[in-house]
């Protein structure tokens, strides 16, 4: 019973990943500027990583395999926002700005 | 256990001596130490022909691992005789190395370069001794990456693009020997070059080892600088320091002439590479335009020794002419003139270098009567030049006349007009330099004396053999006959 | 329900390629590259999961890793040539 | 799903290849050339070639990414667009270059066909006697430090080659620490904290590597390349200033001579003993012992080498970017 | 069966790609990224040789029996390794050339060596 739970559980996790990931990527390639697309995909790529190692740390077999990939899951929890932030403050030192909402 | 060890510390001595000679750092201890190291190296080699001689091919499995599972140094009568050439001027080089260096690098470039030297040492030989065709693709990059770093430390800053372009295409040589091995590998699971020769027959009538043989002759061509793929090496020869030029001119494109060989005759046969595959129409072509175009190259050059690397690529076209034949008599000219060639133009570059110790210059204006303000370098670069015309007596000649025979046992006497072309070619760019040495008056501005003995002694040593071997060449036919006999034999 | 994920991941990387070719300000190309860095991660740990493979899970850890040194890497160098080519204009 | 990935990933490979081709600014091509070694990477796990993949993620998107991105930084941004020749001669190359290949690729054993002969001949025995014969689960590792133990060593000269070129080129003794390569990314507050936080972690997991190879995938090499890039990433956040005085140019080269040494003499050793050169039954009390030794130490050795050879590459570079920048001013 | 070569032909393209850049273009650092794409390319061409389907990565594991090939990945380590070593010197030699000549475009090198 536990294990159908699990199960289903980690699949509503894969799945919903999955489509927070693409909802990302197409954020990433339809939005307009440099500023909207890099909201679009770090809004939904922290989540979508956490979704989809999660549903992984459901399924593992051994507890060797979650503790590995609790160790991916904090490094990219770390990571991500940081380069994420970096990219953005040197974007706006390298003078690039918002086209959108800058009021003109 | 050293006698038995042979094959694996021809390579392992300058291998291990590499790093730490690197440890030592002074070059004033670094010197010693390589050159102690290039004489062990040649006692290994010379005791490792001797072997062989005696007892046959040996064989020695790397790691205790028989082959085809482990690699297997193989040593037979070809590799100890090109081993034994690499390893002997690897020793007369590091010799003459000591004061040319000194003089034309900063202190800290100098140990750089004699370990760097070392490195190129161990490659090459690990190439002629290997009998396993990944371990020639390992050792290969080992001896290609020291080169550039021996070729980038030339003063002028043409040595830097002469450098990249070499390394572009010394990688492009490589990968394309790397992708030939790998479709070799594919059709019959093995490395090992004596199984891959049993193997290959089974399957040498497929489209993939036609391509596999396609992809390793262009790379290794491109390695030993063939007509028109020589493009890397009259710059790098020019701009390099004198000892590099003379060590690579002398001992690299031999080893990868070496190492076409290996693979046509030993690892594909001469069967599949002369009857299947139109190797020997196409080699021959390509050297006999190799012997005629670069020659006349070189007449045109004012920088001479940009002028004596056009000539090596014009050299390189008589070995390729013997190994075209395809016959025993053809493959033994070829190894011949790989043995001579190397002395002659060691030597040399060799001389060049004593030049440029005292003048600076290697530019034609600085031969300015050099027949009287030096009169021994200018004898060297004389004689070797003879040499490379191929005048009797030398050890030029001896190589040519085989050469000729071997074209005329096979009916094609067209080819002795054209080694007889070439041989005029190399006279007028030889008369060029008499010339100028010899009728024109010295500047008396600048005062130029005999280079010192230090380099004068290594330079005469390789010149004078030239002469030995062209009087007494019972030692240099008898070996090379042998090694193109096993070599065309094969294993089956 | 594996291969749903892979193949939603796999459209990701498409699409985050097709970002990082077409630009057209260099961050663009930055933001993409790091996005197809972090799926790749994610791409490995799922093909681990259906090996059933915890030790391949150490190779997804690596590309975390390099994929975070690789784009601190870019914005360092960059700031740095911009920085220069600066001074050179001005 | 192996096929699928398969087909996916070669189609990302092609589009990034061909953007290279067409792309002139320079950073771009680079970060393209990153993506390029991830997405091969990932396709090396896809046909379980797990060591190779890791192999390839840390040196080609990592520490070959790195170096361009340093080259980048001291020449120009975009490759020039000026009038040349047509490209018929190369374009006609390489034509009849790919033309061979694929007419090679045609009698070629199928993709993944268990019965080709590469899987017959010498493979076999790799895989039915290393367990019992090296006494190690991971194959590769065995077969790269013990059956094919010699090529390694070749390998780890040409790393220290490498390593000896770039001194040589770039390289300069002493008066280097007066130098500072400028403004580091010390003034983002962020990334200083999560890099404090990340270069132990990197360190200990390059340990992990270098240790866990013989069971998993990893190795000397990986190891090597994971530590110097966890100084790298040092480098980058706080300053080469600050990483060289953690690890100081004279002591990397003292590490790259002694990691090859090391290697080559553990090959003596075997000599010594009576056995032929790299054979490491003869160092333990019991064969399996032996290669077990032999194999941690040549690991050892390499991981020793390639890490002392890529962080003293790095640092040449960060050198010849200070020494621009001392000039500039 | 689809497969069949498929892999091997795009590899074939992609080291095309690789070669084209390297013979083609004139910017030295481009030439550079042109040969690790050829490498990475024969990297690629192995280890499709030595997938074997359904086979597992080669470590050894209790009830395992079918293991991909674990040579070429022996091998495609050294050729890796190699292929940085290389570019690392290429590196170096472009950043000197670049101060030597103030310029990482061949065809500017080249006028400048032909006045020189």
């Amino acid at each position: 019973m536990i294990l159908v739970i699990l199960d289903i559980l980690s699949w509503i996790c894969l799945l919903t990943g999955s489509f927070l990931g693409i909802s990302g990527a197409v954020g990433l390639f339809r939005f307009p500027d440099f500023f909207t697309r890099i909201h679009a995909s770090g809004v939904t790529d922290t989540m979508c990583t956490v979704l989809i190692i999660g549903g992984l740390m459901l399924q593992a077999e051994s507890w060797q395999m979650v503790a590995k990939l609790l160790m991916i899951l904090l490094l990219l929890t770390y990571t991500s926002p940081t380069s994420a932030h970096s990219l953005a403050k040197s974007a706006i030192r390298g003078g690039l700005r918002p086209t959108l909402g800058s009021g003109d | 256990m050293i006698s038995a060890n042979l094959p694996a510390l021809q390579v392992i001595i300058p291998l291990l001596a590499a790093p730490l000679a690197f440890l030592l750092r002074k070059p004033r201890l670094v010197w010693p130490f390589a050159l102690l190291t290039t004489v062990l190296t040649l006692l290994v080699s010379i005791g490792l022909l001797q072997q062989v001689l005696d007892q046959g091919v040996i064989s020695y499995a790397m790691g205790g691992w028989s082959p085809p599972w482990g690699i297997e140094y193989r040593v037979d009568s070809a590799n100890a005789f090109v081993a034994l050439i690499v390893s002997a001027m690897g020793a007369i080089v590091m010799f003459y190395a000591g004061t040319s260096i000194r003089h034309e690098l900063p202190e800290h470039k100098q140990t750089l370069f004699h370990v760097a030297y070392l490195l190129c040492l161990a490659g090459l030989l690990g190439i002629v001794v290997t009998g396993d065709a990944f371990n020639v693709f390992v050792f290969l990059e080992v001896s290609s990456l020291s080169t550039y770093i021996m070729v980038s430390l030339g003063a002028n800053r043409r040595a830097l693009t002469a450098t990249f372009q070499y390394l572009i295409m010394g990688t492009l040589g490589a990968t394309f020997i790397l992708i030939g091995v790998g479709l070799m590998y594919v059709m019959t699971g093995t490395l090992n070059m004596v199984d891959l020769a049993q193997r290959l027959p089974e399957v040498a009538e497929t489209r993939t080892i036609y391509s596999a043989f396609a992809f390793v002759t262009v790379g290794v061509c491109l390695k030993l600088a063939l007509f028109p793929l020589h493009g890397w090496l009259p710059n790098a020869y020019a701009y390099a320091p004198s000892v590099a030029t003379a060590f690579v001119a002398s001992t690299a494109t031999k080893v990868a002439i070496y190492v076409l060989l290996r693979f046509v005759l030993t690892i594909f046969g001469v069967t599949f590479s002369f009857n299947t595959m139109p190797l020997g129409q196409i080699l021959m072509v390509l050297a006999i335009l190799a012997i005629l175009i670069p020659s006349t190259v070189a007449i045109y050059q004012t920088n001479i020794k940009r002028l004596f690397a056009y000539s090596s690529v014009g050299q390189v076209g008589y070995i390729i002419l013997g190994i075209s034949f395809g016959t025993v008599l053809g493959v033994s000219a070829g190894l011949l003139h790989i043995f001579n060639h190397a002395l002659m133009k060691g030597g040399i570059f060799l001389a060049l270098g004593c030049l440029y110790y005292r003048t600076g210059s290697v530019q034609l204006d600085a031969f300015r009567g050099l027949g009287k303000t030096m009169p021994w370098t200018m004898a060297a670069i004389v004689v070797g030049g003879l040499g490379l015309v191929g005048v009797p007596l030398t050890a030029g000649f001896i190589s040519k006349w085989y050469l000729v025979m071997a074209a005329l046992e096979q009916g094609y006497w067209p080819l002795a007009v054209v080694v007889l072309a070439g041989s005029l070619l190399a006279a007028v760019y030889l008369w060029k330099l008499v010339e100028m040495a010899y009728f024109q008056q010295p500047d008396n501005a600048t005062e130029v004396r005999e280079a010192p003995l230090a380099l004068l002694l290594p330079t005469w040593l390789v010149i004078a053999s030239t002469i030995y071997f062209g009087i007494n060449t019972d030692l240099t036919i008898g070996v090379a006959t042998l090694a193109a006999e096993t070599l065309i034999e094969g294993v089956r | 329900m594996y291969i749903a994920a892979t193949a939603a991941i796999l459209i990701v990387m498409t699409l985050a390629v097709i970002r990082a070719v077409m630009g057209p300000t260099l961050y663009d190309r930055i933001l993409a590259g790091n996005m197809f860095g972090t799926k790749t991660v994610l791409l490995i740990a799922i093909m681990s999961a259906v090996a059933g493979r915890a030790d391949m899970v150490d190779i997804a850890l690596m590309y975390a890793l390099i994929n975070f040194i690789g784009t601190i890497a870019v914005l360092r160098y960059f700031e740095y040539w911009s920085e220069e080519e600066e001074k050179a204009e001005s | 799903m192996v096929n699928l990935i398969d087909i996916v990933l070669m189609g990302l490979l092609l589009i990034t290849a061909f953007a290279i081709v067409r792309m002139r600014d320079l950073f771009a091509i680079v970060m393209l050339f990153s993506i390029y070694s991830l997405a091969s990477a990932s396709f090396f796990v896809n046909l379980d070639a797990v060591d190779v993949a890791l192999t390839e993620a840390a040196v080609g998107a990592g520490i070959s990414t790195v170096l361009m991105l340093g080259t980048l930084a001291m020449t120009r941004r975009h490759e020039e667009r000026r009038p040349r020749q047509p490209h018929l001669l190369p374009l006609f190359i390489v034509a009849v270059t790919g033309a061979v290949l694929i007419y090679g690729t045609l009698d070629m054993p199928h993709f993944a066909d268990p019965a080709a002969p590469i899987h017959q001949h010498v493979v076999p025995r790799y895989i039915e006697q290393s367990g019992t014969e090296i006494g190690i689960p991971n194959i590769v590792a065995s077969i790269l430090a013990s059956y094919r133990g010699f090529d390694t060593l070749g390998e780890t000269a040409v790393v220290f080659t490498a390593g000896l070129g770039v001194l040589t080129l770039l390289g300069r003794f002493g008066r280097r620490e007066e130098l500072s390569d400028g403004r580091s990314m010390y003034h983002d507050m962020i990334l200083r904290v999560i890099g404090k936080a990340l270069v132990p972690l990197m360190l200990l997991f390059a340990l992990y590597v270098q240790f866990h190879g013989e069971l998993g995938p990893g190795g000397g090499f990986q190891a090597g390349v994971v530590a110097a890039a966890a100084f790298i990433l040092y480098s980058i956040v706080f300053g080469w200033d600050r990483a060289q005085k953690i690890i100081s140019p004279f002591a990397l080269n003292i590490m790259m001579a002694c990691g090859v040494s090391l290697y080559a003499l553990v090959g003596v050793a075997g000599m010594l003993l009576g056995g032929e050169f790299l054979n490491y039954n003869v160092l333990g009390s019991y064969p399996a012992g032996g290669q077990h030794l032999g194999i941690f130490l040549v690991e050892l050795g390499v991981g020793i080498t390639v890490a002392a050879v890529m962080l003293s590459i790095y640092f040449d570079f960060a050198a010849r970017l200070a020494v621009r920048k001392l000039e500039g001013e | 069966m689809v497969l069949g070569l498929y892999n091997y032909w795009i590899v074939v393209l992609l080291m095309m790609t690789g070669f084209y850049i390297v013979i083609a273009h004139g910017n030295l650092i481009k030439k550079v990224v042109g040969l690790n794409i050829f490498q990475t390319s024969v990297i690629i061409m192995y280890v499709s040789m030595g997938k074997v389907r359904d086979g597992a990565p080669p470590i050894l594991t209790d009830g395992v029996t079918l293991y991909s090939n674990p040579l070429p990945h022996v091998l495609m380590l050294t050729a890796i390794v190699v292929g940085v070593a290389t570019t690392a010197l290429a590196l170096s030699l472009v950043i000197r050339i670049n101060e030597a000549y103030g310029s990482v475009e061949e065809e500017d090198i080249h006028t400048q060596e032909q006045s020189s």
